[in-house]
């Protein structure tokens, strides 16, 4: 029974999808609110809002187009991609899908942690002659900290327990499927053995638990204290 | 070449908040020059704008002779001391430090030893793994101080890197930014509400006052020929006195005395009188003028005895012995040096003598 | 081993997939062919999506076929008249079978497993210490109905919570048992077919009597009422049965239930603790008809491997290894019946060959819209008998527009 | 169980945890790179699209374009004919209980508000009474977590909950077992209820909302709390010295200095509302009165197979969103004065 | 009654940081008390503990008669200008002010007059409806001190109020508190790096360093007769000279010259000889102690002229009139006054004269 659950492949799989599905929205939503915070550009407010707008898009609406345009133009199955050979080629829609979906909100809180930064900091860098890269690695994203680990718990946190995304994307071959569609089929069964079910949900849940444990330690106080005066 | 040149800069914030007016000066390369004025005259904003951190509204700023309005901050060499401190919190006081320098690629032990040679100077070596949340007001402006003094930059920008720190302290440092000057061959700004630091420290001094240049000049020039009412008012501790006074054949009258004057001004002007507390001492002179004043107020500092009473109608300061006798209440004759006599047009508010 | 390869979707997985792959196992053994499963719980989304982006499986079997017959009528997938051995088809399945998965002439879906609606449970050790008899007619119940409430006790168990999405369905088997049974089989027809209106006297009259059963004051036949019967899981609705004293004697529900009997009471035998009986039949006339539902095979995509496997779903050989393993059924004419595990397993295989009028079920012919209407009804019935008109009426309008938009 | 592919797998995994950030932080300093070419002038005007370039790609591509075809769609048949307003049409006929109504009420009065600000005030009060307690971390972690539940799972232990026996009997729900064991009422059917009346059905939709409201409120905290330690300690010190009690401290310094992270909490919660899916997914399927635009928009697309009809209520979702666009364009035009 | 009492004081921040070290002082009720010390001795920690913003590690601290160690800030009735002005960024200049008094519940046209008045006096009328990011450094300072001289509490603490705001502005806000202090009534502690608000302002002045207190005296007490090297170094300026001596019968002996000391000591004590700069002044008087200095630099401040030079191998500072002509290099004649002489004991460094 457990054999044939796959879940510890599944579990694997689960990394495979989060890990990446993770960094890739919030590092390039990182840069994007860095540029919305503090760049100037034509348009921005605008298309500031567009992108908060588009976090009410129904995820279910894109799917057909989004796999059309998948299978019909770039034939990225999940078939041709795993008879290429490279390993974790398979989960790359899956990764850029989850980053679209998950920008928005990636965008959006950021921005509005990166905006509180003190405006001197930014002044104070740019005489110490820190270019934008400089200022952005060793400025914006260590005071940022507390902001960027709650996006990453909240990112985690929905692609790990994410199911319909991964179902459409990858579907629910042994070889990609995550850890949310082996727990699906588990329950869908009539009479499955329920102790199985609880040791899987428990795993499913432990994850994202241990990622919010070891990411508390950054939710520090006062970080931007003794900076400024006034 | 690292002259400056403010060229009819304007700066406004809002259409009717216009904090600098057609503001012009020339910084030589290497000179030292002290901007003062009172508080909210826009002295920062000036230095902002040259720091590229400020749009500038209307007119120029050159540095040498690149015109320097859209240019990045970054790129035009410059190191500040922030009024506000700006520091990196999350970096402690070495790192704090050792930024700008890590930005112009310098060499680890180059910065290392830096770092260290300016943390001593400042009195931080016990502080340098500390973070800026760990430290007393005036260790953080050591900590912007010392950021900015690590580098070699074109020009240094300093708003009020002293205010904080004690008498002693800001004694010793004050010595070792003018060897730094010394050393560097650099062009200094250095914004001060401190009198012995404008007087002692600038080549040259500028005063501002809501916004507009009152005038430049060296610190002798400043205090002993003040351009105007205002520059004669703001520079000297205590404050200069005023008496207002008519001209009449050689001599201005005020209420209470009368007073030669050394230069002759159209008889029937009326103005202001200037001399400062200095000028009236317990030392009568014969033939000299003499006041005979009433004291109200008696200041012991110490090192001198100043005297606040009135001499007819005008109230007027004087500085005497700090050994003379004098209570309130008490009457005293004290003399008038009219070397330092000043004149003022009481339209114009200009200095005529 | 260059046989190629078949991808396969179905909802069944767990325990089922395990039974579904002893299936394919001896056609990948004799053939070489590999059969990629995936299993899914949201199969029409899975499916509509796949099969709209243009990457459907080759084969899926869905437990509705109106969502396959959808994709028919849109030429998603593949008539199958001349890709599968249509003579062993029809030498193993009877004519209704073959009907049901024809559209427009042509066959689209075929049928693997079964389940036959409309089985009464009833405890058997509580029947005899009551001395009650199975009732041969329907008349015959009410008369139980009435004796077994004569005691003081509900007669029946009824639930119709199925834990979300499809709440009501187990309401909407005892309507569609009663309008076959009551109006025959044109009646029932028209119904799936969105021309017999809801408010029509027929299917009024279907509802009332489900009523009868249910009780006056809506519920007093029923333990728990009917916050009881919304509030309880298809799933443990028959549980009170076995309790000592019985909380209900009778509880309407498919086969498969006896695996939650006995999921409950470990202890529980069939046919000596527990057994059944088909819904007596109500219109003379209309006697032997039976409603039966099952998992329906399309194909997306042709080729010899498709076929063969298709093929072999279809046989006896493939279908009875599940059957062994129990709760399901076999269409097929050839499957002996001693292979069924048990005794009512095997009575209930042998009362689907005696049918004489045999359905699919209703609802899940419907359009969508139409069949989630209709399970609501269920819901909204139970709870308020009186409002019968206007749900009616509700469900008069869905049935005006649910037909058009599909 | 085959945990044995952890291992043997294990160098993918790494490969992908350091390639991807390498991969993006090669675009970014490659770009910069690029950039630092340009003149003086130009720098600054292009820079901006390299940092916002691969989002905007990224969220066109998944979201924005799809977005735009819903607005076609929802103007078409199954059979992509044009058929105007037809759509609409249907998802708004039968006035009160017909069409998308009901969800249309569910999600603007009951899960928009009551959803919203239970969130938002739950995970304000616990972030602020949370900062002060001892253990901080631990009691965060209990209320974070039923966010780390799968939705599934939420539904089967708030089925629970709310489980309802007939009355008599023993209440296994909790809910029950207080209404009945404290209250001495008749035991509640919270889901299937619809009290008031039928078509003000306020009680069930509550259930629905307080459970996914208990499934949400760890996200409002951990932002929250995020931002409240974010405010400089020597604010909250003058406030003190100036007499003020904590709650003054909370109403007038601590409130208005959360103001904009409370305004994207509030937004992302509004947006949540509005497609608020499965737990009525999971708990009643729409039934009794509950169903919402999300969930009615599914119904339509998957089962029902209607991708005009869903089209037409995903649009419907997306104009209900742009007030509180137009309220964050207001707060983002304050917060720029500001700084 | 709002006299202040440390009792025994100790701040550790952690083990082996100890900020403020066995801290006693009785400050009186109604008492101006200023406190003065080097940067980062400890000055703001202690008054952070007065105010409660700070856990008192040691010690207790009473207002009145009542030990306030576990008083919660805000029942201490106590109002506080911060080093870092700490101003609500979300609110107007006006509503900074109005703050506490709202917060006390006053009626609105109280709050209005009072705010009104504060703004007044700080120079801020025009700014009421601007946000502080809009301001100066030195209006902001001033919107800083505004929110506690609004208010009528029991202990104003003021940590370095003025430090920002020019000369001027600062001598007139100076007499405002001082008003302020005599209508009020209340007790004042202020910190302060400004040697003429700490001489003018202070019924008393505490002196720290190093966290520990050295002495506390009235202004005179402390110009004229510091306890220990470290007062009489820290308190004027320019710093007092010090030269290492020996005693010998009656008089004390530098490398350079000799004086007498108006009071025995015993013969063969080495120690530091200590005076002030206007102690040695052009004015040599018959029979008084002269002192030959070789100049090394001439610091002309206007109002006065400094001469930096050596006599014999000491280095020392003589304050002369701004119109003797001296150059770097002169050697000058200058007389010294024995009524300010201060004798220090080598060891203990503690005033023996
Ligand atoms: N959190 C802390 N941890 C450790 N040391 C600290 C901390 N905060 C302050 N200190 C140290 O305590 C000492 C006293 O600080 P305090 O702010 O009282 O100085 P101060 O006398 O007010 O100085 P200044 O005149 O520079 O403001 C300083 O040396 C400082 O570095
Ligand atoms: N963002 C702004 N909007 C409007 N006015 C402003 C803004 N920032 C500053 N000001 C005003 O500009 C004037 C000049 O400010 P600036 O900071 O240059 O003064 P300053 O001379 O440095 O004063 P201080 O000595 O007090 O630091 C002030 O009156 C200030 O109120
Ligand atoms: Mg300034
Ligand atoms: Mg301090």
């Amino acid at each position: 029974m457990l054999e044939q659950s796959n879940l510890g492949q599944a579990f694997f799989n689960s990394f495979m999808i989060a890990i990446p599905a993770t960094v890739l929205p919030v590092t390039i939503g990182a840069f994007a609110a860095y540029a919305f915070a503090w760049m100037n550009f034509p348009g921005r407010n605008y298309i500031f809002l567009a992108l908060v707008g588009l976090l009410a898009v129904p995820l279910q609406l894109t799917f057909i187009p989004v796999l059309h345009f998948y299978v019909q133009n770039l034939h990225w199955t999940t078939d041709n991609l795993e008879a290429t050979g490279i390993p974790g080629l398979p989960w790359v829609p899956l990764w850029l899908a989850h980053a679209g979906y998950g920008l928005p909100f990636s965008i959006y809180l950021l921005a509005n942690f990166f905006r509180a930064l003190p405006s001197d900091l930014f002044e104070s860098a740019e005489i110490d002659g820190a270019g934008t890269l400089t200022v952005f690695f060793r400025l914006v994203m260590p005071l940022s900290v507390p902001a960027i680990a709650s996006l990453v718990i909240f990112q985690f946190l929905w692609v790990w327990n994410d199911l319909l995304v991964a179902l459409i994307y990858v579907g629910s071959s042994a070889e990609v499927a995550p850890m949310t569609v082996n727990l699906a089929n588990l329950t869908t069964s009539l009479g499955a053995g329920s102790n199985l079910l609880t040791a899987a949900a428990f795993f499913s849940m432990i994850v994202p638990l241990i990622v919010f444990l070891s990411l508390q330690r950054y939710f520090v106080r006062g970080i931007l204290a003794g900076s400024v005066k006034g | 070449m690292a002259s400056v040149t403010y060229d009819h800069v304007v700066k406004r914030y809002t259409a009717d908040v216009t904090v600098v007016k057609d503001f012009n000066v020339d910084i030589k390369d290497k000179e030292f020059m002290v901007l003062v004025g009172p508080s909210g005259c826009g002295k920062s904003t000036a230095l902002r704008m040259l720091a590229g951190l400020e749009a500038i509204t209307e007119g120029k700023i050159l540095i040498g002779d690149r015109v320097v309005n859209n240019v990045a901050a970054k790129d035009r060499d410059i190191a500040m001391v922030f009024q506000s401190y700006a520091l990196y919190p999350h970096m402690s006081v070495y790192d704090n430090m050792a930024f700008p320098l890590q930005m112009a690629h310098m060499k680890k032990s180059e910065i290392d030893k830096r770092v260290r040679n300016a943390s001593r100077i400042l009195g931080l070596d016990n502080f340098l793994k500390r973070k800026p949340r760990a430290l007393s007001g005036g260790q953080r402006q050591r900590v912007a101080l010392g950021r900015a003094i690590v580098r070699s930059p074109k020009v240094f920008l300093l708003d009020e890197p002293l205010s904080n720190l004690d008498a002693k302290l800001r004694g010793q440092t004050r010595v070792e930014l003018q060897k730094l000057h010394r050393d560097l061959q650099t062009t200094f700004i250095y914004v001060t509400h401190d009198q012995v630091e404008a007087m002692t420290m600038g080549d040259r001094i500028a005063i501002m006052n809501a916004g507009i240049l009152q005038q430049v000049g060296t610190p002798g020039e400043i205090y002993d020929h003040p351009a105007n009412l205002f520059v004669a008012g703001f520079i000297g501790t205590p404050t200069m006195n005023f008496i207002p006074a008519n001209v009449t054949n050689g001599s201005a009258k005020a209420s209470g005395f009368e007073v030669k004057l050394p230069k002759a001004l159209p008889a029937g002007s009326k103005g202001t009188l200037g001399f400062r507390p200095e000028a009236v001492t317990d030392r009568t002179t014969d033939g000299g003028t003499t006041l005979d004043m009433k004291v109200d107020v008696v200041e012991r500092l110490g090192s001198d005895q100043y005297l606040y009473g009135s001499v007819g109608g005008d109230q007027l300061t004087a500085r005497v012995d700090p050994r003379m006798a004098v209570a309130p209440g008490d009457r005293v004759r004290l003399g008038l040096d009219t070397r330092g006599l000043h004149f003022f047009d009481g339209e114009s508010e200009q200095a005529l003598l | 081993q260059n046989a190629g390869s078949v991808k396969v979707i179905a909802e069944w997985a767990s325990t089922e997939q395990a039974n579904f792959l002893s299936v394919l196992k001896p056609f990948e053994d004799s053939t070489g062919i590999k059969v990629q499963y995936e299993s899914t719980r949201d199969l029409s989304a899975v499916l509509r999506t796949r099969v709209a982006a243009g990457n459907p499986p080759d084969l899926a079997a869905a437990p509705n076929p109106q969502l396959l017959t959808q994709f028919a009528q849109q030429g998603k997938v593949i008539a199958l008249d001349d890709k599968i051995d249509m003579s062993q088809l029809k030498q193993n399945y009877s004519q209704s079978w073959i009907d049901l998965g024809t559209i427009n002439g042509k066959l689209y879906q075929v049928y693997s497993w079964v389940s036959l609606k409309g089985l009464i449970w009833y405890n058997v050790k509580a029947f005899q210490a009551k001395s009650y008899t199975v009732p041969k007619t329907f008349d015959d119940m009410v008369t139980l109905q009435s004796q077994i409430k004569g005691t003081g006790t509900t007669p029946w168990c009824v639930a119709l919570k199925s834990g979300g999405a499809d709440d009501g369905w187990p309401g909407s088997d005892w309507l569609k048992e009663i309008v076959l049974s009551q109006s025959g089989p044109d009646v029932y027809d028209k119904w799936v077919a969105g021309t017999q209106k809801w408010s029509s006297p027929e299917i009024k009259a279907a509802f009332t009597t489900w009523g009868k059963v249910l009780g006056p004051g809506d519920d007093s036949n029923v333990f728990g009422g009917s916050k009881g019967i919304t509030n309880t899981s298809f799933k443990t609705g028959g549980n009170p049965l076995f309790t000592n004293p019985p909380k209900c004697y009778l509880h309407n529900q498919a086969s498969f239930i006896t695996t939650f009997f006995q999921e409950a009471n470990p202890n529980l035998q069939p046919v000596t603790d527990f057994n059944f009986f088909p819904l007596p039949d109500i219109t003379a006339s209309y006697a032997g008809a039976h409603v039966v539902s099952g998992d329906a095979w399309s194909m997306f995509h042709d080729s010899p491997q498709t076929r063969k496997l298709l093929n072999y779903l279809t046989t006896a050989n493939a279908q009875v290894i599940w059957v062994k393993k129990g709760g399901k059924i076999s269409p097929n004419k050839q499957t002996p019946l001693d292979s069924y595990p048990d005794p009512i397993s095997k009575e209930s295989a042998q009362i689907l060959v005696d049918t004489k009028i045999g359905k699919y079920d209703a609802t899940d012919l419907m359009p969508a819209d139409m069949r989630s209407a209709a399970w609501k009804a269920c819901l909204d019935f139970v709870t308020n008998q009186g409002k019968l008109d206007s749900i009616l009426a509700t469900l008069d309008q869905v049935q005006a527009t649910a037909y058009k938009s599909s | 169980m085959d945990f044995g592919v952890l291992l043997t797998d294990l160098p993918t995994l790494v490969v992908v945890i350091l390639g991807v950030p390498a991969l993006i932080g090669a675009y970014i300093v490659g770009s910069e790179f690029l950039v630092r070419r340009l003149s003086d002038k130009r720098r600054p005007q292009v820079r901006p699209w390299f940092w916002v370039g691969p989002a905007l790609f990224l969220v066109a591509a998944y979201l924005l374009l799809p977005a735009i075809g819903t607005v076609f769609q929802s103007f078409e048949n199954n059979n992509g004919n044009f058929i105007g307003l037809g759509n609409y049409e249907s998802q708004f006929a039968n006035f009160p209980t017909g069409g998308a109504w009901v969800a249309i009420r569910n999600n603007v009065f009951f899960w928009l508000i009551f959803y919203t600000l239970f969130t938002l005030a739950f995970g304000l009060i616990l972030a602020v009474l949370f900062d002060r307690v001892l253990y901080e971390n631990i009691v965060k972690s209990l209320i974070f977590m039923p966010m780390a539940i799968s939705s599934v799972a939420l539904g089967v232990i708030w089925n629970f909950m709310y489980q309802y026996q007939s009355p008599g009997e023993s209440q296994l729900g909790t809910m029950n077992a207080l209404v009945t064991f404290v209250l001495h009422h008749d035991p509640v059917s919270w889901l299937q209820d619809q009290w008031p009346t039928p078509t003000f059905n306020i009680l069930n939709n509550l259930a629905l909302i307080g459970a996914a409201t208990w499934g949400i409120t760890g996200f409002a905290l951990v932002i929250l709390s995020a931002a409240l330690k974010g405010i400089p300690a020597d604010l909250l010190e003058a406030a003190r010295v100036d007499g003020a009690g904590e709650l003054t401290i909370f109403r007038r310094v601590i409130f208005p200095l959360m103001m904009p992270t409370i305004v994207v909490v509030g937004t992302t919660l509004v947006i949540f509302a509005l497609k608020a899916f499965d737990v009525v997914y999971v708990m009643t399927a729409g039934n009794y009165g509950t169903d919402v635009l999300a969930y009615r928009m599914y119904n339509q697309l998957y089962t029902a197979g209607n991708s005009g009809g869903a089209s037409a209520v995903a649009i419907i979702l997306l104009i209900a969103v742009v007030p509180v666009l137009i309220f964050n364009l207001r707060q983002f035009r304050a917060v720029e004065a500001r700084r």
